[in-house]
């Protein structure tokens, strides 16, 4: 008897909670006001991924051209600015458009088969599809030009981009040795909040900049939405 | 398992045991890799992240207004006011931020169609088209273009295409532009210039509604506001509705449907009578008494004779019918209005003849125009962005299309009658477009693109990848210059070369070539020299066209940039002569049997039903009920007691043409004989996702055109029944009193009219407030307070809410839903209460007056919901900002529990924006994710950018300790930039000559819920009343709050001024008329 | 069979043994009634899991709170679930501390329910969240965002009151349990001997460990016995703290203190009224206690009619329209959530009000259905303050209804079944009765023939 | 703990009186290593062992309250001082009046923690720090007993002596008979 009226009490409580919840799915599952799920188990990310930025230095996915910071900043001495010309306008820091590239390289090095590649991209009108290495999220607020115009060097927060991408040359007994690059870009700073806290906190450029309003420009550094957006 | 997969696992351990960057990314332990894709070539003074500005002009018609259209990484993300513009106030009207939403909308047609199969443009759609006007003019049939109002350049290109160009729109002007034919001679809109007005009379026009163009709200704004000439326009409303814009009014007067034009004969020949005027204006207003028309319109003679009164007193302005006063008179009526202005003195200065000029058409055309394409007689109809499919019903309009050859649809978006064109052409919309708009004479508004053409770009994310799509749109006026081209009609190239050709020829010719040609022509006529000039072979000299002139180039672009030209023209009174006579209609009651009439009323912000698929528009809760997402009848409380129904019943309304069945909304904005229902909603259309299946079409209950051609829709009698079902409309409004809680305040208009709102020796004197006593031994010592209030060492930003220039049009909401990346819910979870919008207007009825009131995160100094978060999410930032930082928020919502103004937002859901509505998104402002609380930041996005461009003023050195200014701030959030009535000002409160400092010194500056003490960064200003008594001086109190600002907030200026004795010495005696004495010294 | 219907002190056992062997039966194979009930109690369980599953997919937006409603059932039943947890600390510490008697029988089983009902209680602040995902922020730890909590926030009171109460309340229940395991252990066999071996600690009754126990158990209670009336306190304050008019009010911690007494006891008379008869302990749980508690119940049911009494009151005398408007708008019958209040009433000021007449206090019919009344009627106070004053905050044109959802029902389901499948296991697991306590009030065996010091 | 050199002996009585008399005598005659088991803490056998001395746990008590509430105060005041700049509703940066909440319950932590951990020192807990020869299930039944771990072989027959005149049951003294306990 009692086992009889307890399973029944059971069906009628799960055929209860089952239809509440397809009611509930059908007032959610509304096409013209879509939802995102939230993933209750987050285990495997997509192939393409990388871990959330901001966990772990020395990532560096792979670029579509052998680009050398090292032969363009270091060796050449380019300054960074001549092709990220937006990183002091601008709070992106600006990957040089193609064209840029192609002032020099329409006649550097045309006969490298990378250099032909950009000028593949360059004649068919599209972008290069580089991959974003150091990359915040998005409900942070970072803006290049505040960082510039202060005088942060860039290799503060970038590293040494003039050590990196060091190239080496295989002769594939073409016209000039074929440039290899191991990691393009890689990624030296952990671009962590407390990281970005230390350096608000003790930047001497704050000093330098501010004078006597300094102590309260440190406050605002601070702030939350200084840099939250 | 590969290496990849390998080193991803082992990184997800170390994330997880970091325990870090779990923001609002959270779904995402992993991010996918972005890409960075740059520009090929660099358009020139684009900055990737850098915000781009094109001047451009929204809507079209009478309405185009300028704007600065916000340009960000190749989209446009918002619309700006345009400051330097004349004739208008910078402001963004609701419309404009509707176009861009629709701009986004995920139902635009994608390209050319032919019944459902694509085209190309070149090789399909444009040849066809071609063809088959040139067909249809060799077989001697019309080429008819039927759209929505335009002017300038396209109605000159239209002519030169087309045979017969309808330009119509179901709420236009027709009966305004006829009655200017009947009265005048000539068919155009008269201009109004509010500004100067002292009264204002409307005899159903929602002139704060969007009527006659966002510029006349602005303009009232203005003539509301008595600082400076000490006078406070009065504003009068005629009408058997009372809509948001006649909650307004300080008189409203409930006349029967269609007895206006009655009443205004009626004032006219009192004022008349009044100023001594004489005229053809006065024998055209034909004989009538105040009595008949009094008892016609159910209200008293002496009401009449009291409008009649204000009116002759000087600076009176007559506003016609518009769509509400669109009854059996409604051409009548907007002439008995003209007539009105003229014999009460309005013209040249408040009323003119420098309006719109751009062709107008009649329903009565339509009706024309069906029995000619029924006859056979239209080859072509080509269909712009009109829809007499859905507004006419009976109009037999969608029938008369199939006996047309070719229909063609410019529509950028799917409706009714679109839908039913055989060729869809998709026109490039206004944000792609070039184009100009002359919305007055003389001031004419150019159209640029401010971004290339919709599409979304090909973006591998994750896994799965999003196909490109691409909206293959062109512009209409290059398909027609093309078109115009294949007939011979058109010699320019494009539609750029033909609007620049023209530009030359009209406005570069008279603006720069006339002035030394005149001169050379004057000196010639003098000396006797040829004119025109002749060359070394004798013949005269062949000046090129003047857009080949070499000065042209510069000139049209520095127009671009300004977005606008106006001429002497603009600013020259145009004085109008009465050239015809009215025949007055005998019998001006709506017709058709029952004991109601029906007043049809455009939707507050879906309009005449263009917006209807624009979410924003129906999110957007009706200014007076609260309502979204539907249509509903409002029904006096008297006729519902008797129809024995209550809110949220339904009732059949049934004309002679048809009936509908809707939801009850009682509501005294109604006559009891009448019921009003909202036009513009019942689309069924499957095309129309967000207009699909929302309420009920009310043009069913309408039919008949006015004696002059004017559609008829508020002159029906229906008939009222309950069905006993009951309805589940949507409301968004809790109370409608603010049960004496201080939302919303009043002052004496008289008393605010002298004394403006120049510091005042007590803050707040003139509304009334009885403040909550603090004791005089605890002010004396500073102890008014536990903690002090927080310091700010540059900026404590506040904003100022004049609820007295507000007048509830919603245009701050949309701005902030566009800027701040608010999501729309839908209808139902607005029912579960789950609206996001961060400025609530509350709307209110208190004694005579309907208080709106812009409800937002007041900033406040003491934030109750800032100790109770037990992250930090949200605190008070350093600029006095109340920050909240939506990625450290756990979601707890004690701070919306703790917020006495209820202005904070919970995301129920992590809402995802459709493709492409996802590009209209403010890059500077992140989406929140579901659990996380948000509210109004003060637009701190845009606080940032422009605190930081004047540390960059200079281009070389960076000014580190730069301050902006109060003038860059004032409009600074997208709501004050947008508020056509600038009700909303932003500022610095540390700085004591800024506005916001100074109108917190104000007679009538109140604080809602002040005696809870959270020191607001927001203050309110009454609103004026000419009902209420003057305020005595209410010194006792009034000190008590005054000096707990005094002495805590210290250094804010005037409040200072009155601490101490002062205020401690009235509040030793306690009794009214003591302070009644002491006030006396004001 | 005894008289168990006596007021006085129950029979107890002759000897040390006879009450080992009394409790041990609870340790027998179980009844097909036992199974069924805690099958009830697993599967509300899982309905309750199944609706947090939704709520962490799809966001609290399945839930109906709505503005200006941001707090519902789950701050609800939180509250009430905290409420039930004061009565078994404040039997086994407070009255420990002043010796009652009436204690020994019934404060086992009501710190068995204490312990459980704060996990119960524990989470709801967890899966009422947002963001529950995040509930790790709550808690002070070094991170690499330099991040801490904001220590003046009430809610961040709660999460140390709350976690210390659980803390602490365990450890006493634990402390306890010892020596009445190491019976077990030493009354079973095999596994099962080897797991009440490792759960007794090692327990072995030497003259040290007790010297030491009672040292410990005396300071435990001491400790315990402040924290039970500062936790509900501080619950009390999550309402006070905000200026929310019907929360902001100096009255709200005895109040709240009083009414999770009278939940609290009325839960023990609830959950102990069937065991003793399921387990046929009345020798150890007879009407004595039940009248105790119910008089308990009396007492706390009074200072809750007058805590009522005086928020109107205070609302009426404070002349501050906020408190008045809403005290009106609850106490109409015809306003949103007028019923809600007339059951609050009832239930609390009202039902157990027979209780007075000391025949329906010593009927155990009378005894249990006036206590269930008394739980319902605890949860509705909880939800009339929480909901009512929210639903008509201070701006009118925010004033709505909320009235809860399915899966808002079907997680408080849910924490129900938590409960319970948590105390059924109890009891059918370990000593229910506190059995050394229980040989302390049986006269030691006695030889008599040596002088005994 | 087998690193006992000496003997082991258990008495096992069923009468409280007997036990208290076994005590008495054996402390008369200066014996000491002696272990009473009990199943219940009588306060006879408390008293006559420990003579009123108090336990040393409520130093651990104290130990714990003291180190709680200034873990309270550190914990609140210098996590804030970092974010001086926030003043939630603008109430101080260490605001004494909410952190005494704070305060309080690490106070009460604290001291449970510390006494907890005071009483499984001085009890001896976990059990295996314990001789295996104190264990009979008896003594957590109805009996009491007193058993001597480590006693010197010399005084084995005084004890038994004075274990059976006060009136225990039953006296087994060596290795093996002290681990074959009987089970019930």
């Amino acid at each position: 008897m009692l086992r009889t009226v307890s399973l029944l009490l059971t069906a009628a409580l799960f055929s209860t909670g089952l239809s509440c919840v397809v009611a509930e799915e059908q007032l959610i599952d509304d096409a013209r006001f879509p939802l995102e799920p939230h993933l209750i188990l987050p285990v495997w990310g997509p192939s393409n991924g990388q871990v959330a930025a901001g966990v772990a230095t020395g990532v560096a996915p792979e670029q579509p051209i052998p680009f050398s910071h090292y032969l363009h900043a270091g060796k050449n001495e380019i300054q960074c600015e001549y092709c990220h010309s937006a990183a002091r306008k601008s709070i992106h820091g600006g990957v040089p458009e193609i064209s840029v590239c192609m002032n020099c390289h329409k006649f550097v090095r045309t006969k490298s088969k990378h250099i032909q590649k950009v000028t593949e991209y360059w004649q068919k009108g599209e972008p290069i599809p580089w991959q974003k290495v150091h990359d915040l999220p998005d409900y942070v607020n970072f803006a290049h030009v505040r960082h510039i115009r202060a005088g942060v060097d860039c290799t503060e927060c970038h590293g040494q981009i003039k050590l990196q991408g060091k190239p080496t040359y295989t002769d594939d007994g073409g016209e000039l040795p074929l440039l290899a690059v191991d990691k393009v870009m890689v990624r030296e700073t952990t671009l962590q909040m407390g990281w970005c806290l230390d350096c608000h906190a003790t930047h001497p450029s704050v000093d330098e900049n501010y004078g006597e309003s300094a102590e309260t420009r440190r406050a605002e550094l601070k702030d939350c939405w200084t840099c939250h957006k | 398992m590969n290496r990849r997969n390998f080193l991803q696992a082992l990184g997800l351990g170390t994330g997880a045991s970091a325990l870090s960057a779990c923001g609002l990314d959270y779904n995402r332990y992993y991010t996918p890799i972005e890409q960075i894709l740059p520009y090929v070539v660099k358009p020139e003074n684009v900055t990737p992240g850098v915000p781009t500005f094109f001047a451009t002009s929204i809507t079209t018609g009478p309405h185009a207004h300028p704007v600065l259209a916000r340009h960000r990484d190749g989209r446009v993300v918002h619309v700006g006011s345009n400051k330097h513009a004349p004739l208008v106030r910078a402001c963004v009207p609701k419309a404009a931020l509707l176009e861009l939403q629709r701009h986004y909308s995920p139902d635009r047609y994608k390209g050319p169609m032919e019944g459902t199969a694509a085209l190309g443009w070149n090789d399909g759609a444009v040849p066809k088209l071609t063809a088959a006007v040139q067909a249809a003019k060799s077989a001697g049939k019309q080429v008819v273009w039927l759209g929505q109002y335009r002017s300038g350049s396209m109605v000159e290109l239209l002519k030169s295409v087309v045979d017969k160009v309808v330009m119509w729109e179901p709420n236009g002007y027709e009966a305004e532009a006829t009655a200017a034919q009947m009265v005048f001679g000539t068919r155009f809109l008269p201009r109004y210039d509010l500004a100067g007005a002292s009264y204002v009379l409307s005899f159903g026009a929602n002139v704060l509604g969007g009527w006659g163009g966002t510029r006349l709200q602005s303009d009232f704004a203005i003539a509301r506001n008595p600082n400076g000439d000490h006078v406070i326009a009065r504003y009068a409303h005629v009408s058997p509705y009372r809509d948001q814009s006649a909650a307004n009014a300080d008189d409203w007067f409930a006349v029967t449907p269609g007895s206006e034009v009655l009443v205004a004969r009626a004032v006219a020949k009192l004022v008349a009578q009044k100023t001594g005027f004489s005229g053809p204006a006065v024998a055209a207003l034909g004989n009538i008494d105040t009595a008949t028309a009094a008892s016609a319109a159910g209200i008293d003679a002496a009401a009449i004779e009291a409008i009649a009164a204000q009116f002759a007193s000087g600076n009176a302005v007559a506003l016609p019918g518009g769509a509400i006063g669109a009854g059996r008179a409604a051409t009548e009526l907007a002439a008995a209005t003209y007539l009105l202005n003229i014999v009460g003195g309005a013209m040249p200065t408040l009323f003119s003849g420098g309006g719109y000029r751009a062709p107008i058409a009649n329903t009565k055309d339509i009706m024309d125009l069906v029995a000619a394409m029924n006859a056979g007689n239209v080859g072509v109809l080509l269909v712009d962005e009109a829809n007499p499919v859905h507004a006419l019903p009976y109009s037999g309009f969608a029938e008369a299309m199939g006996k047309v050859g070719t229909t063609v649809a410019f529509s950028s978006h799917p409706d009714e009658t679109a839908e039913l064109c055989k060729l869809k052409m998709p026109a490039a919309d206004t944000f792609e477009d070039w184009g100009d708009e002359e919305p007055l004479l003389g001031f004419t508004l150019l159209r640029q693109p401010a971004m290339s053409p919709l599409n979304l770009i090909h973006r591998p994310l994750g896994e799965q990848e999003q196909v490109a799509t691409k909206w293959d749109v062109v512009s209409a006026g290059e398909v027609l210059v093309r078109v115009g081209q294949a007939l011979g009609t058109v010699t320019a190239k494009t539609w750029r070369d033909y609007l620049r050709e023209r530009w030359g020829r009209m406005v570069f010719d008279a603006d720069v070539l006339a002035p030394p040609r005149d001169r050379a022509r004057r000196e010639a006529e003098a000396s006797g020299a040829p004119w025109p000039p002749v060359g070394p072979d004798g013949a005269p000299v062949v000046e090129p066209p003047p857009h080949q002139d070499a000065r042209f180039g510069a000139w049209f672009n520095k127009q671009l940039a300004n977005g606008f030209h106006k001429n002497d023209l603009a600013e020259r009174p145009q004085v109008l002569n009465v050239t015809g006579n009215v025949q007055w209609a005998a019998d001006v009651a709506p017709a058709g049997s029952g004991d109601m009439t029906a007043i049809l009323v455009p939707h507050a912000h879906v309009g005449d039903g263009r917006y209807a698929n624009t979410p924003w528009a129906q999110e957007l809760p009706d200014p007076m009920s609260g309502i979204v997402w539907d249509t509903w009848a409002e029904i006096h409380p008297d006729t519902a007691a008797k129809l024995g129904v209550v809110d949220r019943d339904e009732v059949e309304i049934k004309s002679a043409n048809g009936s509908v069945k809707t939801s009850v909304e009682i509501t005294k904005s109604v006559r009891p004989d009448t019921v009003a229902i909202q036009l513009g909603q019942g689309h069924a259309l499957a095309s129309m996702r967000y207009a699909n299946g929302i309420g009920v079409n009310a043009a069913l209950l309408a039919k008949d055109v006015d004696a002059h051609g004017a559609m008829a829709w508020s002159g029906n009698k229906v008939t009222v029944t309950k069905t006993g079902g009951r309805t589940d409309v949507v409301h968004t409004f809790g109370g409608d009193s603010d049960e004496d809680r201080n939302f919303a305040v009043v002052v004496n208009a008289e008393q605010f009219a002298a004394k403006g709102d120049a510091p005042a020796d007590h803050p707040g004197d003139l509304t009334g407030i009885h403040h909550l006593e603090i004791d005089k031994r605890l002010t004396d010592i500073g102890l008014t307070d536990f903690y002090p209030i927080p310091q700010h060492p540059t900026y404590r930003f506040g904003m100022t809410v004049d609820t007295d220039a507000c007048n509830g049009c919603g245009a701050c909401s949309i701005a902030c839903y566009a800027e701040n990346n608010l999501p729309v819910v839908g209808r139902e979870k607005v029912r579960q209460g789950r609206e996001m919008s961060w400025i609530r207007i509350d709307r209110f009825y208190k004694g005579d007056e309907t208080h709106f009131v812009p409800m937002m995160c007041q900033h406040c100094g003491h934030a109750p919901c800032e100790s109770v978060c037990p992250v930090w999410a949200t605190y008070h930032s350093l600029d006095g900002l109340n920050a909240m930082v939506y990625n450290r928020c756990v979601g707890t919502r004690y701070c919306s529990n703790a917020c006495p103004f209820s202005a904070r937002k919970f995301n129920y859901h992590t809402y995802v924006w459709p493709e492409p509505f996802n590009m209209q998104l403010n890059p500077d402002v992140v989406t929140r994710t579901m659990g996380v609380m948000e509210k109004c930041s003060f637009c701190v996005q845009r606080i940032r950018s422009i605190k930081s461009a004047y540390k960059d003023a200079a281009t070389e050195t960076t000014n580190f300790n730069a301050v902006v200014p109060d003038a860059a701030l004032a409009r600074l959030p997208a709501c004050a930039e947008a508020c056509p009535s600038q009700a909303l000002t932003f500022g610095n409160l540390e700085d004591p000559s800024s506005t916001v400092t100074r109108t917190r010194k104000s007679g009538r500056n109140y604080f809602p819920l002040e005696d809870l003490n959270v020191f607001s960064a927001v203050n309110y200003l009454a609103k004026a009343s000419f009902h209420v008594a003057k305020a005595e001086a209410h010194h006792g109190g009034g000190h008590g709050g005054g000096d707990a600002h005094g002495a805590t907030e210290g250094g804010h200026g005037a409040e200072k001024a009155h601490d101490g004795g002062h205020g401690g010495g009235h509040d030793e005696h306690g009794k009214a008329d003591e302070h009644g004495s002491a006030g006396d010294h004001h | 069979m005894k008289d168990v219907y006596s007021t006085g002190e129950p029979n107890r056992p002759e000897s040390y043994g006879a009450a080992n062997r009394d409790i041990i039966r609870v340790l027998l194979k179980p009844s097909a009634a036992y199974f069924a009930m805690l099958f009830v109690a697993v599967s509300m369980m899982l309905f309750g899991v199944w609706c947090e599953y939704q709520q962490i997919r799809w966001g609290m937006g399945v839930a109906n709170i709505k503005h200006p409603t941001m707090w519902g059932v789950y701050i609800v039943t939180f509250v009430f679930w905290v409420g039930i947890g004061h009565a078994g600390t404040l039997i086994s510490a407070i009255l420990y501390l002043v010796r009652s008697r009436w204690r020994t029988g019934v404060y086992r089983a009501s710190e068995a329910m204490t312990v459980f009902a704060v996990m119960t209680a524990l989470l709801f602040p967890v899966l009422h969240l947002g963001r529950m995902w995040q509930n790790y922020w709550f808690f002070p730890y070094p991170n690499q965002r330099q991040l801490w909590m904001n220590f003046k926030s009430p809610l961040m009171w709660d999460v140390f009151a709350i976690s210390t109460y659980f803390t602490v309340s365990a450890i006493f229940f634990y402390v306890g349990l010892v020596p009445d395991i190491a019976i077990f252990r030493d009354h079973s066999k095999g596994l099962v001997k080897k797991v009440y071996g490792l759960l007794s600690l090692g327990w072995r009754g030497t003259h040290r460990q007790w010297h030491h126990y009672m040292a410990a158990y005396g300071f435990f209670a001491a400790l315990a016995a402040p924290l039970v009336l500062s936790v509900h306190s501080v619950v009390s304050w999550d309402f006070a703290m905000a200026n929310t008019a019907g929360w902001h009010s100096t009255i709200f911690p005895p109040y709240f203190v009083a009414g999770a007494i009278f939940s609290g006891c009325a839960m023990v008379i609830t959950l102990l009224m069937p065991l003793t008869y399921a387990f046929n302990w009345h020798a150890y749980v007879n009407i004595w206690h039940f009248d105790a508690l119910a008089k308990m119940c009396l007492l706390t049911s009074a200072i809750l009619t007058y805590a009522y009494g005086m928020e109107y009151f205070i609302g009426w005398y404070s002349q501050n329209p906020y408190e008045q408007a809403i005290f009106f708008w609850r106490a109409d019958p015809w306003a949103d959530y007028g019923w809600a209040f007339y059951i609050m009433v009832f239930c609390n000021c009202v039902a157990p009000l027979p209780w007075y007449f000391q025949k329906l206090r010593t009927n155990p019919w009378a005894l249990f259905i006036i206590s269930i009344f008394i739980n319902i009627g605890m949860w509705f106070e909880r939800f009339n303050i929480i909901v009512s004053s929210l639903a008509h905050n201070f701006d009118p044109a925010t004033w709505d209804y909320y009235w809860p959802s399915w899966i808002e029902w079907g997680i408080l389901i849910g924490s129900t079944g938590w409960f319970f499948t948590w105390f059924l296991l109890f009891v059918k697991t370990f000593p229910a009765i506190a059995i050394t306590e229980i040989k302390e009030m049986i006269p030691p065996p006695l030889k008599g023939s040596l002088e005994a010091k | 703990m087998s690193s006992a050199t000496g003997i082991r002996i258990k008495g096992i009585y069923e009468h409280l009186d007997c036990l208290l008399t076994g005590i008495d005598r054996l402390k008369k005659a200066n014996i000491t290593g002696w272990t009473v088991m009990a199943p219940l803490p009588r306060h006879e056998i408390l008293e006559i062992v420990y003579e009123g001395r108090p336990s040393p746990v409520r130093w651990w008590t104290l130990t714990g309250a003291v180190t709680g509430m200034t873990i309270g105060l550190l914990l609140t005041s210098l996590t804030n001082t970092q974010w001086p700049m926030i003043l939630p509703g603008g109430k101080p940066v260490v605001s004494l009046v909410p952190y005494a909440v704070i305060m309080f319950e690490c106070t009460i932590l604290g001291g449970a923690l510390f006494t907890t951990l005071g009483a499984i020192v001085h009890c001896g807990l976990p059990g295996f720090f314990l001789d295996k020869a104190i264990q009979d299930p008896r003594v957590t039944d109805s009996s009491f007993g007193i058993v001597f771990t480590d006693a010197p072989t010399g005084d084995q027959a005084k004890i038994e002596a004075i274990l059976r005149d006060s009136g225990a049951v039953e006296v087994t003294s060596g290795d093996a008979t002290l681990y074959d306990v009987p089970n019930n």
